[in-house]
């Protein structure tokens, strides 16, 4: 059992000790790394290829159907076959297009998503690298890919890009504040931005018991951040084709579709590592943990998707800056007067009063909420 | 130019939805002039299948033109076929035998239940909800479909009525499989309406949306669903009523805001109608002929007439001219959804893109009708 | 070079291209992704194969792309009619290649129960090509299906060397129609 | 069924020629020049709120527009209006301005049947473009189009 629990940690340090005998130290450590480099890449290939797969098997099933089921068993390979079609589509430029953006902002939409992987702890002591602002990092990074997305709606002149780079700009700026100050309560529990110590500090108890409400802002932003449904604007089919990416074919979409899954799979890890306890779990081996809550998060994306119809524009806006942004302000308030009051009584205090604390706030939103339905009934009365 | 107050320039920009778009319900195409998000203005283009219906007409049979009214609102082949053949009776003054009136009150019931599980779909998948209502709908309708299989031979395009009864009678398994469809379909509403009524987002996006007042619904001359959302109550079924529709205990639901959301509610409403009158058709179906013989070279006394039905979408209407001869001179389809698009601009008008699709989604078009 | 090596030499050069081929069209073959585009009445039974009882999906097919440009089969599910027909030209040039076409329905293949007469096309062969028909008035779900399958063959039957599309003399751009007072008009055409 | 209506009609529009004409379906027939007026009158007096239909029709010696009426709030009984317009120059009056629904229908008899409204706010092709020869409703349009009249087919 220990020997599977660090498999791939005891892995690396056997490779190296093994490479040690050969080679100089600092080759070693360059073969290492292009290793864990290639492995993060094969493990994103992978990934994509299996989200893709459950993705339209899952939406076969809440459909009555069956979804891809020819190719492979229970058809797994479909992303192949979709990857070999892809790279062999021709390559449309439309003629009026920005040549230069527009070419440029596939590969820009992809980079992000590969360097926010390298600071995720996929289990005990694999990190690609344990930065201590962590958290900051990825936030910093990931907002590079509004940047590319907002180039191609741009690059593309065609007037659906434009208006679904227009949202994407509007919305993940919007909801990147109060996905940040919904992660703010953990970094506070923990008082360090490094990944690797807020799942270390997550050992006794979950920071969801302790952060139900940041829980639920970070994942309503989270899903907003990645442009999922009900959050989808970006690219509403219905309304605006296929928004930014309406001109790009072949392998320029492939890597769009390619950020979108690993995006959508990252803001789940990220999940599971601020509240679930990322790696930390009994009897399964950390990693196999650490995967198991990521897709469970994703799997709950991937429900909301299926189920629910998309926001407009402005009530998506108002959503985030009248409803959101103050919510994560009180919970983080109400978070510090919990922690403040409850130091050194133990950790069973602390959970008792955070979920008593939550529970007051929701009451206090539902009281709000019900008395301005009320309210606006009245007045429609009255008129 | 707008808001030249707050020091910003900005323009307006036209975008062109459709004719080939994936919320236009076929080939339908909108000009939108847009400020921002905001519509300043819209304008309905048509025509895109336009298929000479009126001409082809007036070149076939009387007979003939019975499966090209199964063309027109390709969803509910059934509550045309209806209406033209009911329009070339009154023309020729042919009585129809009882059990084929019963079977025809089935038939164009059981459409109106599958064109508004369509129709909502197609609301709910313009949303943005990811084709899952839209498939439960047709889940259901598939088994109606297969109702319309046994009886006429054919899943859409039915061609099932002719002047005086209908073409077949009904197999001998046809009636206990509609009772079990029947028996079967408020299950599915009551989940329809589990899955969406108050669903937090369907209520934002729907209510307040496309309000269109009950005055300048009558003026503009909506019909159907649309009218009865604005609250105006006026069922052809019950105000003019033809076939045997006066035997039929049912209510004609209304709405009270005359918004997308009410839309929705009234289709609801008419589905459990719908229900309704075929559980009655169910009981009071007799045994007997199923249409009467007519000669073979068709031809009806010369004048001209106009028959009317409420078709699932609204008012479907027939204006025929006969000279006396086997072909009309004259055959002019009032389609419903045509007109109700006459009213399409004034709802958008100030609303966001999003609510375009929506509104557009709750008038519930189609195009082989519109353009004919 | 002896005639042994020279067979050899073949037989080897076409396991590889028959290899590399047969992974090509396995690609391409399950991953045809059609183009929600629909014209008439056929599109609805096209929505209908691709919902619970038909299903399309299980052939990888249910990826319907709202834009041409990620499509890699068009459908043309109805009645083209002139007024439509410069718009369904453009959006087949606006595909990416190899593109295919389905003609759906009596009315895309010849103009079925509305041919000619003034406002429809009698057939939209007559503009694009096609590469599988499938009659009906509409075609059921299933002869759709069934028209899917004869595509998966086409495309199974061609070879990565002889292919049209990777060559740059090969234009299969199709001239878009313009409405004329008397109709369509081919650019090209007098009046 | 409209008898009484149009009797009322008459004393109301002494000087207009209007005419009963029996049938299946009892119609009006209305001078093209007091359409206007008698449309308005039928609005806003009689409460014929709701205009069904606007057809044009073809006539050997004739155009002839019909209008479907009823009332909506009143139920009152359905109500035919036609109107005759000239071979040469058919132009008739407009009801849009009254019952703004006529709007797309009476683009739609202008641009299959080539009958002019005047007062229309935008009268212009509704199902086939502008700039197309000719209105296919007419009795002398062949149904094959301009096809028949010795167009090749593109190959």
């Amino acid at each position: 059992m220990a020997f599977l629990n660090d498999l791939f940690v005891n892995l690396s340090k056997w490779l190296s000790s093994f490479l040690a005998q050969f080679l100089p130290t600092w080759a070693v450590e360059l073969i290492m790394m292009l290793l864990t480099i290639v492995s993060l890449i094969i493990f994103v290939l992978v990934t994509i290829m299996f989200i893709n797969w459950l993705e339209r098997k899952t939406v076969g099933r809440f459909q009555d159907r069956y979804g891809p089921n020819r190719v492979g068993p229970l058809g797994i390979l479909q992303f192949v076959a979709d990857a070999i079609k892809m790279f062999t589509k021709e390559d449309i430029t439309p003629a009026n297009a920005d040549r230069a953006i527009f070419n440029l902002a596939p590969v820009i939409v992809v980079v992000p998503t590969f360097l926010v992987l390298a600071v995720l702890p996929f289990g005990r002591g694999m990190v690609a690298a344990d930065l201590n602002i962590g958290f900051l990092y990825i936030v910093a990074v990931s907002s590079l890919t509004t940047i590319a997305i907002l180039l191609a709606g741009w690059g593309s002149r065609n007037k659906y890009s434009l208006l679904g780079g227009m949202r994407v700009v509007a919305q993940m700026i919007s909801y990147e504040v109060p996905m940040v100050l919904s992660a703010l309560g953990v970094i506070m529990l923990t008082g360090s931005l490094s990944l690797v110590s807020i799942v270390e500090g997550q050992s006794r108890v979950p920071f969801i018991l302790l952060q139900p409400l940041g829980f639920l802002i970070y994942f309503i932003s989270a899903v907003a951040e990645v442009n999922r449904a009900p959050f989808d604007l970006p690219e509403a089919e219905s309304e605006i084709i296929a928004g930014y990416h309406t001109e790009y074919s072949g392998m320029k979409y492939a890597m769009f579709l390619l950020a979108e899954y690993i995006n959508a799979f990252i803001v789940s890890s990220i999940a599971a590592t601020l509240f679930l306890g990322g790696w930390q779990g009994p009897l399964l081996p950390p990693y196999l943990w650490f995967i198991l809550k990521a897709y469970g998060i994703y799997f709950l994306l991937m429900w909301l998707r299926f189920t629910l119809p998309r926001l407009r524009i402005d009530q998506l806006m108002g959503l985030a800056w009248k409803f959101l942004v103050p919510l994560a302000l009180v919970n983080l308030l109400v978070m510090g007067l919990v922690m403040t009051l409850t130091q050194g009584r133990g950790l069973i205090t602390l959970v008792l009063a955070s979920l008593v604390a939550n529970g007051l706030i929701v009451a206090a939103v539902v009281t709000i909420y019900g008395f301005a339905k009320w309210r606006r009934k009245t007045m429609r009365v009255a008129t | 130019m707008q808001r030249m107050e707050t020091g910003l320039r900005t323009e307006t920009i036209t975008v062109n939805m459709g004719p080939q778009h994936p919320s236009t319900h076929g080939v339908f195409r909108m000009i939108v002039t847009l400020d921002g998000e905001t519509i300043v203005d819209l304008e309905p283009v048509m025509g895109y299948l336009h298929r000479c219906q009126e001409k082809i007409g007036e070149r076939n049979t009387y007979l003939q033109n019975i499966p090209y009214t199964d063309r027109l609102d390709y969803i509910c082949s059934m509550s045309n076929n209806m209406a033209y053949v009911m329009a070339v009776e009154k023309l020729a003054q042919i009585e129809v035998p009882e059990r084929a009136e019963y079977i025809r009150i089935i038939m164009v019931e059981l459409t109106r239940i599958v064109n508004h599980m369509l129709a909502i779909g197609a609301l709910l998948n313009d949303l943005g909800c990811f084709f899952t209502p839209m498939l439960y709908g047709l889940r259901e309708r598939e088994r109606i479909l297969d109702l319309f299989e046994m009886a006429s031979g054919s899943r859409m395009m039915c061609n099932y009525m002719r002047f005086g009864g209908v073409r077949y009678d009904l197999p001998p398994s046809f009636m206990a499989e509609l009772k079990s469809v029947v028996a079967a379909l408020p299950a599915f509403i009551d989940e329809f309406e589990r899955l969406l009524t108050e669903n937090e987002i369907v209520l934002v996006r729907c209510r307040g949306v496309g309000v269109l007042p009950p005055e300048k619904a009558i003026a503009y001359s909506c019909t159907g669903p649309l009218l009865r959302a604005s609250g105006v109550d006026y069922d052809i079924r019950k105000v003019d009523s033809y076939s045997i529709y006066e035997r039929f205990d049912f209510d004609v639901p209304l709405g009270r805001n005359g918004d997308v959301y009410d839309r929705y509610l009234v289709r609801i409403g008419e589905m459990r109608q719908s229900l309704r009158i075929l559980e009655q058709a169910i009981e009071g179906i007799p045994e007997g002929e199923i249409s009467v013989k007519l000669p073979r070279v068709f031809k009806p006394p010369e004048g001209d007439v106009y028959h009317r039905i409420e078709s699932p979408k609204g008012e479907l209407g027939f204006y025929l001219v006969s000279d006396g001869s086997t072909n009309p001179y004259r055959y002019k389809i009032r389609s419903p959804t045509f007109i109700n698009l006459t009213v399409l601009p004034e709802l958008c008008k100030g609303h966001k893109v999003a609510d375009v699709v929506a509104i557009l989604g709750s008038i519930d078009i189609v195009l082989g009708e519109v353009d004919r | 070079m002896t005639e042994e090596e020279y067979i050899a030499e073949q037989v080897r050069r076409n396991v590889i291209i028959t290899t590399i081929d047969k992974i090509y069209n396995w690609g391409r073959r399950s991953s045809v992704w059609p183009m929600g585009f629909g014209l008439a009445c056929c599109a609805i039974e096209m929505i209908c194969a691709a919902a619970s009882r038909f299903d399309f999906a299980r052939f990888g097919m249910e990826m319907m792309r709202p834009t041409p440009r990620q499509a890699d089969l068009m459908i043309v599910a109805g009645t083209v009619s002139n007024k439509m027909a410069p718009q369904v030209v453009r959006l087949y040039d606006q595909m990416p290649e190899p593109k295919y076409v389905l003609a759906m329905g009596a009315c895309a293949i010849s103009g079925g129960p509305f041919k000619d007469t003034y406002n429809v096309v009698n057939g939209i062969d007559t503009y694009i090509p096609v590469d599988v028909y499938v009659p009906g008035c509409p075609p059921r779900p299933e002869a759709l299906i069934e028209g899917f399958i004869k595509l998966h063959q086409l495309i199974e039957g061609q070879t990565i060397l002889t292919s049209p599309w990777y060559r740059k003399e090969a234009e299969r751009e199709m001239p878009v129609p313009t409405l004329g007072p008397k109709g369509l008009v081919l650019p090209g055409e007098d009046e | 069924m409209s008898k009484e209506i149009y009797e009322r009609l008459a004393k109301e529009f002494p000087e207009s020629s209007l005419d009963y004409l029996e049938g299946k379906d009892p119609a009006i027939s209305v001078n093209a020049d007091d359409l206007f007026e008698m449309a308005l009158h039928l609005k806003e007096k009689e409460g014929y709120d709701y205009l069904s239909a606007v057809t044009g029709v073809d006539y050997p010696d004739r155009f002839e527009v019909v209008y479907h009426l009823y009332s909506m709030r009143e139920r009152k009984e359905p109500l035919i209006l036609k109107v005759s317009a000239s071979k040469e120059e058919p132009e008739v009056a407009s009801v849009t301005p009254i019952w703004p629904g006529a709007n797309f229908q009476e683009r739609e008899v202008y641009d299959l049947v080539g009958i002019r409204f005047a007062g229309h706010p935008k009268l212009t092709r509704i199902l086939l473009w502008e700039g197309y020869e000719g209105h296919p409703l007419r009795k002398d349009f062949p149904i094959e189009g301009h096809r028949a009249i010795g167009q090749e087919e593109p190959s």
